[in-house]
């Protein structure tokens, strides 16, 4: 059997985090290669269904990424996208879903070296987790049973 | 209860308002909304302990608006409501004549929102100690068994969206689920379909839930998902100080505090 | 339809696509499969449900003459969910059709009179359908008058058959865009459908209205059509409602007891008239 | 069809269940938990509830799934490939404990997926279910299903029939093809008839009005401000249609998973706003009071006009869960 490479989805924000990720490149850094990257305008912009639709979508893991506090190219996204992430953990917490599959984090656009520490150590993390097989059960509800 | 009914006859003769939302007697030992509009129907109204329904989910519905200018009969979990739809700029105090009821059945007129806040401020929301207990037994369990709880009080949920409806504070003209481009949450009522709508209408209702329990008292399932919108109350005040909607203060998820406090970014 | 699940869609391929007006298209469809083009026939007035599989159904009538084989077009605006799919669809791509669905009109019955047709905006394709039945079959007919009108010039549908109608002399087209939607060089009228329609003042004698429109010009074009003296039961229209199944199953476009998908789409102005206003 | 009477001892049900469950079929029973009574698919008798008036959910799911799956596709470069779901093999069910309301509901629903488009999907499930049914011995003040030609001892729609007796024993009575075969496998659990009667054993269930009458006020009562009056707390929800055994409305809609989807059809409700709003923004129903009409005109109205059969059985779910405490029977009543 093979190993199980996780499968991660990166939501970023264009100003910080995507240019953190191009420097990480630019700058000839490996990192895991297990993730995809969706850039948003800002992290206020990252809706919290996104998350779970990328669970449904058959992600393991979930990296949420943005600029550092009081860094945000609008002021204030990151500030209320904190808000929501505090509230939005807390809910899927209670609901069992293991929020040890998402990662949060500020990277800047300097911080070539961070993200690809915030993405190796997330690989890591989910890699031990396995894959998340309880939330493709319900996702995949449909397909397997053939009539509901 | 002979005051409320003398005041809202009054009200009615006067023409201050054209129609009074109170509680009448229902089906079996049920209480029911009742929509009066004639001064003489007025002893039709009612208070007591059975009147749980939260009425001012009927002040943004566009075929009550057009009876005309409400009174409304407003025992505490619907003086909240109030409160809160006029912290979203949903009701001017204009708009409406409440008819508050103090927990000893006694009516309380309220001629501002503020006041409304102040009186309140007696009856700070609270979660019921047996809420507690529950929420804290859940959250005790393993994720993967959380999970599948949380699955199997789910399974039920036909989505009739009696939740959403009896809900004041669910007043958005199209509701998300009903946006469908993209389709945001799956119509089909199924496993993942349940889990999402859930998820976004607790999460749609953090920091603004004033905890009425309409949207579990509607349920003809009876799915515990009042559980969710008392779980994030409890999250709210622990990470962001006490909470109750408070005039010219902006919602929790509509504001930030440079200084909020989290452990879990890198 | 030959399959018994009744739901299911025949694939269609997408063979030209016309821009009518912006946002309008049509589509020209050919069957997947020989056997279902052989087998498959309709009328004029019937409708059917066009659909991206993964997006959903969309209900549109059959905008093409039964009497041209082969193939069925269809005509929409780009609105909803199924609508935008659809208009990004290309040459060649696949798309499902389930029917036809519906009644008809009874154009058997129109043999040895006049004939006219009375449309505003995207209602000439459901119209289309059977003007070119009649067209075809115009041996059978009288005076055919077309009256056409939509909001502005770019938003007529079938520029070129409009063109060819007009030079048709065995039809009389009239076409019209309200007041400010002209263009330095339009040549037709310029008013409301209801208004020109008095000014071109058809006959009553003999003749059959087809009228199909925006319920607000449904409501307009019925007095007229009363003043010139035409009776309620020489009066067709066809009705829309939202559907999602076609076969009067899904409950959701009947107009009092009658389902428009299987007691219409095709209604007389007298059995419209017995309908309450649920359209 | 001939009714054939027989006496089940109380014993001998846990037999029977048993013996359907051996014979590799799935029982759906009443099962109680602290918040509902609901059908749910049952493994052992003991799990069977039979302290209750009727169930909180219809029994209709067993053959109109809330989702169910039309056809399922996949895209490829070329083409479109489906997969019709309707030769999807439909285990043989047995609807244990449905009350006579709840048989008889399935007569309008088969009539409105059959007529001139009979829905293959529909009637395959419809075809493997068993309907053994008990008769009423209490009702509420919800239950009306004397004014809608039913009774708490009707057969109409069952394949058995059950009636406590005051021994405790049950009258079987067995009124279709299936049920006759269920007996026949079953022999020797049935035995013959009681003496006693079966009707002193049923509930009285007070007629309020008569199905035939409102049929033919409501022709005139389109326009009529009874129905803005009684739907005024009508909160728009779905609950009522979602609880009723005879709503059959649905909706259509597509799910998709990359190049792979399904088509479904999922249950649909007169009550949403949305119901009936067109693309252009014009709602032919545009208020809840023209709602709540449409809602009981179809059941009063059109469906017994089409198919001879009111769309109401009188169960009073509805009314039981409406989170307004909107009643049918008042609104019907008040006509």
């Amino acid at each position: 059997m093979t190993e199980f490479e996780p499968k991660i989805v990166a939501f970023v924000c264009n100003w910080c985090t995507y240019a953190g990720a191009d420097l990480t490149g630019t700058s000839r850094i490996k990192y895991a290669q297990n993730v995809k990257i969706i850039r948003f305008p800002c992290t206020g912009r990252i809706d919290f269904m996104l998350l779970l639709k990328a669970f449904g979508e058959g992600a393991d893991g979930i990296i949420v990424s943005g600029c550092h506090p009081n860094d945000c190219h609008y002021t204030s996204g990151n500030f209320h996208a904190r808000r929501r992430w505090i509230m939005f953990r807390g809910l899927l917490d209670l609901l069992g879903i293991d929020v040890r599959r998402i990662q949060y984090s500020w990277v800047s656009a300097a911080e070539g070296a961070k993200w690809a520490d915030v993405v190796n150590t997330t690989v890591t993390a989910i890699r031990e987790l396995g894959p998340y097989t309880d939330y493709a059960k319900v996702a995949n509800y449909l397909e397997k049973e053939a009539n509901v | 209860m002979n005051e409320l009914i003398q005041k809202a006859k009054s009200l009615l003769e006067s023409d201050t308002v054209q129609v009074v939302i109170g509680y009448g007697k229902g089906s079996a030992d049920k209480t029911r909304a009742i929509f009066l509009t004639k001064p003489e129907d007025c002893d039709q109204l009612l208070f007591d302990s059975r009147c749980v329904q939260n009425l001012a989910v009927y002040l943004t519905k566009h075929e009550i608006k057009h009876l005309g200018k409400p009174a409304i009969v407003a025992p505490i979990p619907v003086l909240r409501s109030i409160l809160q739809l006029a912290v979203e700029n949903q009701l001017k105090e204009s708009d409406l004549v409440i008819l508050g009821v103090s927990p000893e059945s006694k009516l309380i007129e309220f001629d501002s929102f503020g006041a409304i806040e102040l009186f309140l401020n007696a009856y700070k929301i609270q979660i019921d100690e047996k809420y507690k207990a529950t929420i804290d037994k859940i959250k005790a369990m393993p994720v993967s068994e959380r999970f599948a709880f949380w699955i199997k009080e789910l399974e039920p949920c036909f989505k009739c969206y009696a939740c959403r409806a009896a809900c004041p504070l669910c007043y958005c003209p199209k509701c998300t689920v009903e946006n469908n481009q993209p389709q945001w949450i799956p119509a089909a009522s199924h496993l993942l379909g349940n889990l999402e709508w859930h998820v976004m209408r607790a999460m749609h209702l953090a920091g603004r839930c004033t905890d009425c329990e309409a949207c579990y008292n509607a349920c003809p399932m009876g799915i515990p998902i009042h559980l969710l919108t008392k779980s994030m109350l409890q999250d709210v005040e622990e990470h962001f100080g006490p909470y109750g909607p408070s005039v010219g203060k902006r919602n929790t998820l509509s504001s930030f505090n440079p200084d909020d406090k989290e452990s879990f970014i890198r | 339809m030959n399959n018994p699940n009744i739901y299911i869609p025949y694939l269609m391929r997408i063979e030209k696509i016309t821009q009518e007006a912006p946002g309008v298209k049509t589509f020209r469809l050919k069957f997947e499969n020989k056997q279902e083009a052989e087998e498959f026939e309709f009328k004029a007035g019937q409708f059917g449900e066009y659909s991206i599989v993964g997006v959903g159904e969309s209900t549109f009538c059959i905008a093409s003459s039964p009497t041209r084989k082969g193939y069925i077009e269809c005509t929409f605006r780009q609105v909803g969910r199924v609508t935008s799919a659809l208009a990004s669809a290309e040459e060649g791509d696949v798309i499902g059709f389930r029917g036809p669905y519906g009644n008809t009109f009874p154009i058997d019955e129109w043999k040895g009179k006049n004939l006219v047709f009375i449309a505003g905006g995207i209602a000439l394709p459901p119209m289309r359908c059977v003007i070119w039945n009649a067209l075809d079959l115009r041996e059978n007919f009288e005076d055919i008058t077309i009256v056409y009108g939509a909001r502005t010039v770019a938003d007529l549908v079938y520029k070129h058959e409009l063109e060819e109608w007009g030079n048709r002399p065995d039809i009389k087209l009239v076409t019209t865009v309200d007041p400010g939607g002209e263009t330095p060089d339009w040549k037709g009228e310029i008013g409301f459908v209801p208004s020109v329609l008095e000014k071109v003042a058809p006959s009553a004698e003999n003749t059959i209205a087809i009228v199909c429109g925006p319920p607000i010009m449904i409501k307009f074009t019925f007095p007229v059509l009363e003043k010139l003296g035409f009776a309620d039961h020489n009066i067709y229209t066809t009705l829309e409602n939202r559907m999602k199944c076609g076969f009067g199953k899904c409950g959701r476009c009947n107009v009092g007891e009658k389902y428009v998908c299987i007691d219409g789409p095709v209604f007389s102005g007298e059995e419209l008239k017995l309908l309450p206003a649920e359209y | 069809m001939q009714i054939d009477n027989y006496l089940i001892r109380q014993t001998s049900l846990e037999k029977l269940f048993n013996n359907l469950i051996g014979n590799g079929k799935t029982v759906f029973a009443p099962q109680a938990s602290e918040k509902r009574i609901l059908f749910e698919k049952v493994k052992a008798f003991s799990e069977i509830t039979d302290n209750y008036l009727v169930t909180t959910n219809a029994a209709k799911s067993v053959v109109f799934p809330r989702t169910e799956k039309l056809f399922s596709y996949k895209k490829t470069k070329e083409t479109t490939e489906i997969t019709d779901a309707s030769t999807e093999a439909v285990p043989e069910v047995v609807l244990w404990g449905t009350r006579p309301c709840d048989a008889a509901a399935f007569i309008p629903l088969t009539d409105t997926f059959n007529g001139d488009y009979p829905d293959i999907l529909y009637n395959n499930r419809r075809g493997k279910v068993y309907l053994l049914s008990f008769s009423c011995a209490t009702c509420d003040e919800y239950c009306f299903c004397t004014s809608v030609n039913g009774s708490p001892g009707n057969t109409a729609g069952s394949d058995i029939l059950f009636t406590k007796l005051s021994t405790g024993d049950y009258l079987a009575e067995v009124i279709t093809e299936k049920g006759k075969k269920l007996v026949a496998e079953n022999q020797t659990l049935f035995e013959a008839a009681p003496e006693e009667e079966k009707e002193p054993n049923l509930a009285k269930v007070k007629t309020y009005f008569n199905q035939d009458e409102i049929q033919a006020k409501l022709q005139n009562l389109f326009e009529n401000p009874v129905w803005d009056e009684k739907s005024r707390a009508c909160l728009g929800c779905g609950s009522c249609a979602f609880v009723c055994p005879v709503c059959s409305c649905f909706d259509i809609q597509d799910e998709k998973h990359g190049s792979k989807g399904t088509r479904l059809r999922c249950w649909d409700s007169c009550g949403f706003s949305l119901f009936t709003l067109h693309t252009s923004g014009h709602n032919p129903r545009e208020t809840q009071g023209a709602r709540w009409r449409q809602r009981i005109l179809h059941k009063f109205l059109y469906m017994p006009d089409k198919s001879k059969v009111a769309g109401c059985v009188g169960c009073g779910r509805c009314s039981r869960v409406c989170p307004a405490d909107i009643n049918i029977l008042e609104t019907v009543t008040s006509i």
